[in-house]
């Protein structure tokens, strides 16, 4: 039976970095509505990771499947970089990665979610580097994605701040994404854990 | 042959300098360029060997 | 729709840093004015030189605007978010030229029958330096975006941005210089110009996808 | 048939391994004749063929400068293909023919351009005069220098062949391009173009000799690549057993 809510498989991801071996034989089935949380030391090769999952970084071995070829329009991807470009106001750098994205929703709606009212029209160089974040999670609150892949999301975020995007990531996967992000907060109860440790991955469901 | 001594050979009739320079600077380019590509080839083979005698020894 | 989006934020990064526009055309201004006092003022001297020293300046104005074209994407971590959006790349990666040459290489176009005119070519030939340089200005700055974004992960881009691109450069600079000289002497100028034009066509076609290609093996694919 | 063949080909020599038996095994037989065929076609040129009655004895520089001149080109074509291969197959041995190609391919620019240049002095009576054929070689060396230059500055060494695929992709379409714009302002300021090698080598005796040189010029070029290409292979695959076992046993 085709199991219509699978998302990603990975097989034996394999993966080097400036001359060694960053990771080995990483494997994983993850599905829609489930929370990924990827923890690892520094230089464990988290962000690698998640850039081979989004296509960002083409040299591995080993094999990495999305359910369907139109995997791409269903992706919300928030790199290690906020994505924030300086000259613009939020309100445009949000705009703008709606059109990238073909993602709908109301920016001014979602840049209040995220705290930043008031601030929509402040040129983001103006802004603190928890404020940029905060324009880059506020995509978070558009239209929603099937597949969520963040890489620290929860940097320079203040405690409510915390908490709130807890409850937007939790709401998501409940409504059907697959989240997967790096961190070393935990979401919450049900998070599915891949550790990345000496170029080994487990996987603690 | 179409030279009467290996002097005319040399000489090239006084073009000698031009032809003789040409082939040196060719033959110094091309052995150079095939020393390069040895050396790194036994550079290379070295590394791995010290890296696998240094690995042995951790094991 | 994702091309008009990013044509319009591409203008508006670059209207707000405004050194951008500024810069190239100081560049293009200052180069040409150099040459009169190195080489010798005499007009006939300057009219034998102009197509060439018109034709250089611009392409080296050109060439060093390209030179951090990308690399502000890249920081701001910007480019990833293009390299991973549905859209293909190439879509928001000729907007981005497209938009960088209408604010540099479009003011070149604009102020060289002025320099033309200092470096005393005859008024009959301004337009042809005007469409030369309409023809030849987006050529380079798609070629000089090939370089740009093979050498974007790196900090000196610079020279070597140069050493790969400039080679490149060449048959553009030749027919361009060429346009005009053809002009000058009151040879066939159509014939000329529809080789630049040609290489226009060229570079316009294919150069953006090159484009996004280095992208994607810049950031590591 | 001929596409199995073709594929089991593409695939045999696509795998790393397999190339570093098959050079190892080519090698001790291609290298001396690769220079027998150059050095017989060189001695032939110089010694036995008849001299110009027009240009004297200068002109048996030919005998290194087309060589040096054809590999160089051929060289760069051959980049344009792997870069290809390595940017839309992304197959590793491409990658691995981006890094040994380049610097042989470089070096036969420089001396075609060295031996064309004194050539020129006593034939023309100068050094350099920017004609048409010079002129793309220059080009083409300042093009050798772009891909050779790129691939160092890269760190990843996957990237950087790649980076230095695409570049010579543009590079192969450019340096035709070069040939007849370079061409083109020839006509323009001489009339027609001067021949430098024109007539000269139509007389029989000196044609057998420029071939045998040539073809003794690429055999030591494939020499060159495939010794650069197995140690870059024994570079990549280093993690791998098989290049393990092969540094262990102290493979010759």
């Amino acid at each position: 039976m085709s199991d219509t809510t699978l998302r990603l498989t990975l097989e034996q991801l394999q993966c080097e970095r400036d001359d060694r071996e960053l990771f080995r034989d990483v494997s994983l089935t993850a599905r829609a509505g489930e929370i990924w949380q990827i923890t690892g030391a520094n230089g464990a090769g988290k962000t690698t990771l998640l850039r081979i999952l989004v296509g960002l970084h083409g040299f591995y071995e080993g094999r990495r499947e999305w359910w369907d070829e139109s995997w791409r329009s269903e992706l919300l991807y928030l790199g290690h970089q906020p994505g924030v470009r300086e000259e613009l106001t939020p309100l445009e750098n949000l705009r703008f990665t709606c059109a990238l994205g073909a993602q709908s929703g109301d920016p001014m709606a979602a840049l209040s979610a995220v705290g930043l009212r008031g601030f929509e029209d402040v040129p983001a160089a103006h802004l603190s580097a928890g404020q940029k974040r905060r324009v880059a999670l506020a995509r978070l609150w558009l239209e929603r994605k099937g597949v969520w892949v963040l890489d620290e999301p929860y940097t320079a975020i203040d405690q409510d701040g915390v908490a709130q995007l807890d409850a937007q990531i939790q709401q998501a996967a409940d409504a059907g994404t697959l989240v997967l992000y790096t961190s070393h907060h935990q979401v919450g109860d049900g998070v599915r854990r891949l550790h990345l440790a000496k170029g080994r991955a487990e996987v603690r469901a | 042959m179409a030279f009467e001594s290996f002097a005319d050979f040399l000489a090239m009739g006084k073009h000698g300098f031009y032809v003789w320079s040409a082939y040196g600077i060719s033959a110094f380019l091309v052995i150079t360029s095939m020393v390069l590509a040895l050396r790194g080839q036994g550079r290379v083979r070295q590394t791995l060997a010290r890296q696998q005698r240094r690995a042995e020894v951790d094991k | 729709m994702a091309f008009r989006a990013a044509l319009s934020r591409e203008l508006l990064v670059l209207w707000r840093s405004p050194a951008e526009i500024i810069n190239p055309l100081f560049f293009f201004v200052m180069v040409i004015s150099l040459f009169p006092l190195a080489i010798s003022p005499r007009p006939e001297t300057l009219a034998l030189i102009a197509p060439g020293v018109l034709w250089v300046a611009a392409l080296l104005a050109v060439m060093l605007s390209l030179d951090g074209l990308f690399r502000r994407d890249q920081e701001s971590g910007v480019l990833e978010q293009l390299l991973t959006s549905p859209v293909m790349t190439v879509v928001p990666v000729t907007a981005k030229l497209l938009a960088h040459w209408l604010l540099t290489g479009l003011p070149l176009v604009l102020v060289s029958p002025v320099l033309a005119h200092m470096l005393q070519l005859p008024d009959r030939v301004l337009g042809v330096v005007m469409l030369s340089l309409l023809l030849g200005t987006p050529a380079l700055t798609v070629i000089g975006a090939i370089g740009s974004a093979l050498t974007v992960g790196l900090n000196r881009g610079g020279i070597l941005l140069a050493v790969l691109v400039l080679p490149l450069y060449i048959p553009v600079l030749i027919f361009g210089a060429g346009v005009i000289r053809t002009a000058v002497e009151g040879g066939p100028v159509p014939g000329v110009l529809a080789i630049l034009g040609a290489l226009l066509a060229l570079t316009a076609s294919l150069g953006p996808l090159a484009v996004a290609a280095g992208l994607k093996i810049s950031s590591g694919n | 048939m001929v596409w199995q063949t073709i594929k089991r080909w593409y695939h045999m020599l696509g795998s790393p391994r397999y190339f570093h038996t098959f050079s190892s095994r080519v090698l001790p037989w291609l290298t001396p004749i690769a220079l027998i065929t150059l050095v017989t076609g060189l001695v032939w040129g110089l010694v036995f063929a008849p001299s110009d009655y027009q240009q004297g004895n200068s002109y048996r520089i030919i005998f290194i400068h087309v060589p040096a001149s054809s590999g160089a080109l051929m060289g760069y074509m051959a980049l344009g293909v792997s870069g290809l291969v390595a940017v839309v197959w992304r197959m590793k041995m491409a990658e691995v023919m981006l890094k040994a190609i380049a610097p042989f391919g470089a070096a036969l620019a420089a001396i075609s351009l060295i031996t064309g240049s004194l050539w020129g002095k006593p034939t023309w009576g100068t050094y350099w005069q920017w004609d048409a054929r010079m002129t793309s070689m220059l080009i083409l060396l300042f093009m050798y220098v772009g891909v050779i230059a790129l691939q160092n500055v890269i760190r990843e060494p996957r990237q950087a062949a790649r980076a230095a695929g695409l570049l010579a992709i543009v590079g192969v379409i450019n340096v035709v391009i070069v040939k007849y714009s370079v061409e083109w302002v020839q006509t323009l300021h001489q009339g027609s173009t001067l021949k430098l090698f024109g007539e000269s080598t139509i007389n029989p005796a000196m044609k057998y000799p420029l071939l045998i040189s040539m073809l003794g010029m690429w055999l030591l070029y494939a020499v060159n690549v495939l010794v650069r290409a197995r140690t870059e292979v024994e570079w990549r695959e280093r993690r791998s057993k098989w290049v393990q076992t092969l540094i262990r046993k102290g493979d010759q």
